[in-house]
């Protein structure tokens, strides 16, 4: 036994690998806890010691929260880092933790809850001065045409407890309404078991960007500039950014102050990320969502601002300063970061898995690779599909954009199909390189360049 | 594969190899697949000698009940001959309803699959372990209050008997 | 495949490879495979191969004059058999003093140590080459005004003969 | 063929692997001219071809000007990189080249001649109103008092046309000074063939800070900040960083405006260092000499500043923008970077080669890693010792210092002997902690170590 303290690893893939490297930045003695699948994989080697978990399906093992409590239980662990995905943000892992006195690297149970649920993420924000979408709740599925009124068209009738975009309806005139409202309802019913919905202006042409917080759980915020996330193919993001480019420096202060104000009311502890979107037809900027975890994008904003947020996690659970510096809202560097993921952008973005039989990574300063892969590595079927992420920075964000373009070219991974040539296609295109795209960009442009070459 | 070798077979490949000159060795027929190395720095096939180093590892470093987890992979030496009862869960293990009761079952009794072996204890759940198949047991494998993972051999079991 | 190999056949492998002198060997044959090492720095065959990767890449590239650069390597597989003059250094080989004349050396000539068999020329400086043992010149390796590199073969010498 | 402008990689070890992944960023095919010893390299495997130029000792290939330029030829090359050492600062390399119409990724001979020869150097530095040790040269070696009270005390006794510490001599007071002319005049006599000398200024406790500059070979300067690289064991440094700490802004200004005049005044081309020493015990700066050439170093100002300075070397060689931002004197992050060498610090830091038996660096953001080693590598003894450089980014020096240290910490290299446990030493030493110390502190700070230890 050594005296270092143990972190688990509650989770796989690059994340997992990141998580041990931020482990052991802070001295401590990474266990990962891993399904039947990943006993063996390159996090597995990296870690000090595997207790498997379960079956391979994330259901039997990285879903079941006792189970990940037992084997931090079992591991001795001080602090178990739950990633993203999984158990990240369920509070019934944090509890369990709680009872047994071993951290969580995440905010508290309650936080967990107030930002979980659409409706509670909105009273929280509303309450913090935060802006949101104009929206109400429907009283009476019969009588909703002065709503439409009230917000304004094109607008969306959401269900309260929905997600994953299901039961969501875009509404542009009052007959649609009219119409669509008693339909979603039925369709929440049944879909959630709840029929409530509520009508939120829509915002056909706008922007992803997000704030990254870190609370010290006590009301203190460190503001980590923004990320752009507006390249997006059916609400996945596929490549992100820091800073957000072309934002203007009131709508940034907007974003950063009302998310130190959510920071602070919520007095969220660790790491998360206030969702917004930043329209482009109109100077609105409205709150989406919390995600209170850390997410997949966190490294364009630590390569930006030079910052290791997940070390900062594992020390503020751990009970330590997280020794995070306060940071201008601008950071000195553009970054950039593409998801690799394990899909064929040729054939509807299908997943595969299969043997990396090559794998080539370009070198040089500014080039950051966070990734599970190797040679030889069996890309499981059972998991998500992100196989790397490719992160560069550079001086200005036309600079990071020609580095970025020309690392995917010098980047290799053969035996399946990746999103590698969607990636060059993406930064080729004059709109990415001009900044500042809307979530509806992708989706389109991506279809008519297949027409375009048909 | 016209037929599988046994595994005897298997052992005496074993048996040859490590009368041989090599430093290492990694032999594959079928689905089954032989590594051995006598340096510790092998890295070819690095699969199965690499995996076992964080259990070494871990034991070195005192936490003897826990089974390692490179045994609870298929292939991995460590896995007993002959079939086993596994653990189908992370926990910890009894033998005992509870302290100083008798055990659920002994090695030499008949078991049916829905025969309780054990117990494994999940965060207070306490979960009964039923054998899955019918036969007569033999050692334990697993001590009284031992934490298992998922995979952890639990007890022999000889289902032609 | 037209049949399997046994498991006989496997072993028999095995003890073959054992007696022989490799220093590593890698027999893949179907789902067979088998992969010994007496080196310390065995790295799962993985040297090899890889080593070849940009030798290919360069041919394929269209440098069909320059000899590649892990045939120059002694253990490279490229190097013809028999004793060889090689390149002394890195340049451009002639076998005649100027355009139009004769060769310095012909297939079948007997030469001394001394004798010149070519130039290299490095940077407009012609440097003759000898032949530096004695014997019979066997074929050209390299062909006139071929740019050559350090170790790189240019003739075939029999200092038997 | 492709269209792709070669550049051909006349080095070896780790910035061969550098100046690859360099000509890969721009887009260029990278050639290895290597030694037989080098030809199965990770660089050889990196390249796109390989060309055998010599036999493994150096003198038989990296230093012959004729070979490099012929495999030049050879390859094509558009321009030719000579990296650090070697050939780098040979007028005779870059001499070939211009004949064949290949670009030399370098300053033109006449700089690399001006900057060349200490006593050249200084003149230049002298003219460009570089401040330079008070210093004269002796006229008679035998009438040498006065020049000692011109100067004052300590003095440095210097050959003029000298090189690697050779015929240098401390002197403290007029007599010693009297003794020790006419020795050191026939000593240089013997060793250089002329026994001219020049008597200077000597700091016993100052510091080695440098500047990195970027010339565009028409008198437009970039100045990319300062390194401190004041640990150094017999005049071999150890450990490097950006900015140099503990520095007035006073200071600063004066090594960075000196360093600008220089390149000015030089129409400097491409990537180089001013050397200057910083008295700790008065307020003098001191020029030392121009290192005309990539440094070992340029990795800690690359992240410090996020530019990449080997790309913008290959860029302007072939007559392009290179692609550099102008940056304000002090960098937006501290950057630390160690030497990880080839030798054993217990036993008088002997160099030793052999295989790699086992090799893991530590991951995570702001970690960068510049070496040629891996697994199973038979680190060669033809060459220099040097097997890597681990750098390591953070917001604050104290951050970059904690942060390397335990990287250092989670760097295992078996196989033979490294420098590794020297830098903890140094890491964890409270004067290093501190920042700022002299040349003249790690010797006996290491040596009082081990005393202190038996």
């Amino acid at each position: 036994m050594t005296d270092k303290p143990v972190v688990l690893v509650a989770n796989r893939g690059e994340i997992a690998m990141r998580i041990i490297a931020a482990a052991r930045r802070i001295g401590a003695s990474p266990v990962l806890a891993a399904s039947t699948a990943d006993a063996d994989s390159p996090a597995a080697r990296a870690a000090d010691r595997v207790i498997v978990i379960g079956a391979a399906p994330a259901n039997q093992s990285y879903l079941r929260p006792e189970q990940v409590a037992q084997a931090a239980v079992h591991a001795g662990a001080a602090v178990v880092h739950p990633g993203y995905g999984f158990l990240s943000e369920q509070p019934k892992l944090c509890e369990l933790l709680e009872e047994e006195g071993i951290a969580f690297a995440g905010p508290r149970p309650e936080t967990l809850r107030a930002v979980g649920d659409k409706g509670s993420a909105r009273e929280v924000a509303i309450a913090a001065g935060v802006p949101v979408a104009a929206g109400v709740e429907i009283a009476d599925v019969s009588n909703v045409v002065h709503l439409g009124e009230q917000i304004g068209y094109p607008l969306l009738i959401k269900a309260i407890h929905g997600g994953g975009g299901r039961g969501i309806r875009l509404v542009t005139n009052p007959e649609e309404l009219q119409t669509l409202a008693p339909q979603a309802a039925a369709e929440a019913e049944a879909a959630f078991g709840n029929g409530a919905l509520y009508v939120e202006r829509y915002y056909g042409k706008a922007r992803h960007v997000e704030v990254q917080v870190f609370g010290d759980g006590f009301g203190r915020a460190w503001i980590f500039g923004d990320r752009d996330c507006s390249v997006q193919r059916r609400h996945q993001k596929l490549i992100e950014e820091c800073p957000a480019p072309n934002l203007t420096d009131a709508r940034r202060k907007v974003l950063h102050d009302s998310s130190r104000a959510l920071v602070e009311a919520l007095k969220y502890r660790g790491a998360g990320t206030v969702e917004f979107l930043v329209d482009t037809e109109t100077e609105d900027v409205v709150f989406l969502e919390v995600n209170a975890r850390i997410q997949v994008e966190h490294p364009v904003t630590e390569e930006a601002f030079g910052v290791d947020l997940v070390a900062a996690q594992l020390r503020l659970a751990l009970g330590q300063d997280p020794e995070l510096p306060e940071v201008g809202p601008v950071p000195p560097a553009a970054v950039i970061e593409l998801r690799i993921n394990a899909e064929d952008p040729e054939a509807d973005f299908m997943p595969n898995s299969g043997t990396i039989s090559k794998l080539s990574w370009p070198r040089g300063p500014g080039i950051r690779i966070d990734t599970q892969i190797e040679e030889g590595y069996k890309f499981p079927p059972y998991y998500d599909s992100l196989m790397a992420k490719l992160i560069v920075r550079a001086h200005n964000r036309d600079a990071a954009v020609a580095a970025i373009r020309q690392a995917a070219r010098n980047t290799t991974i053969e035996g399946l199909k990746t999103t590698l040539s969607m990636h060059d296609f993406v930064l080729s295109h004059p709109d990415f390189i001009a900044g500042a795209v809307p979530t509806s960009w992708f989706g389109p442009t991506w279809e008519a360049r297949k027409e375009n070459n048909a | 594969m016209a037929e599988q070798p046994s595994w005897q077979d298997l052992l005496d490949l074993v048996a040859q190899l490590n009368e041989s000159n090599f430093e290492s060795a990694a032999v594959s027929y079928g689905n089954i697949s032989v590594t051995l190395s006598n340096s510790d720095t092998f890295v070819g096939g690095a699969a199965a000698p690499v995996a076992v180093a964080p259990v070494a590892a871990a034991l070195a470093a005192g936490t003897p009940v826990l089974t390692p987890a490179a045994a609870a992979a298929p292939a991995a030496p460590a896995t007993p001959a002959g079939e086993t009862i596994d653990a189908p869960m992370i926990g910890v293990f009894y033998r005992r309803p509870s302290p100083g009761a008798d055990a659920f079952a002994q090695p030499g009794d008949r078991v049916e699959a829905d025969t309780t072996i054990g117990i494994i204890e999940i965060m207070k759940l306490m979960n009964p372990i039923a054998a899955g198949k019918a036969g007569v047991l033999g050692e334990f494998l697993a001590q009284d209050a031992q934490a298992v993972e998922f995979g952890t051999p639990l007890v022999i079991i000889d289902t032609n008997a």
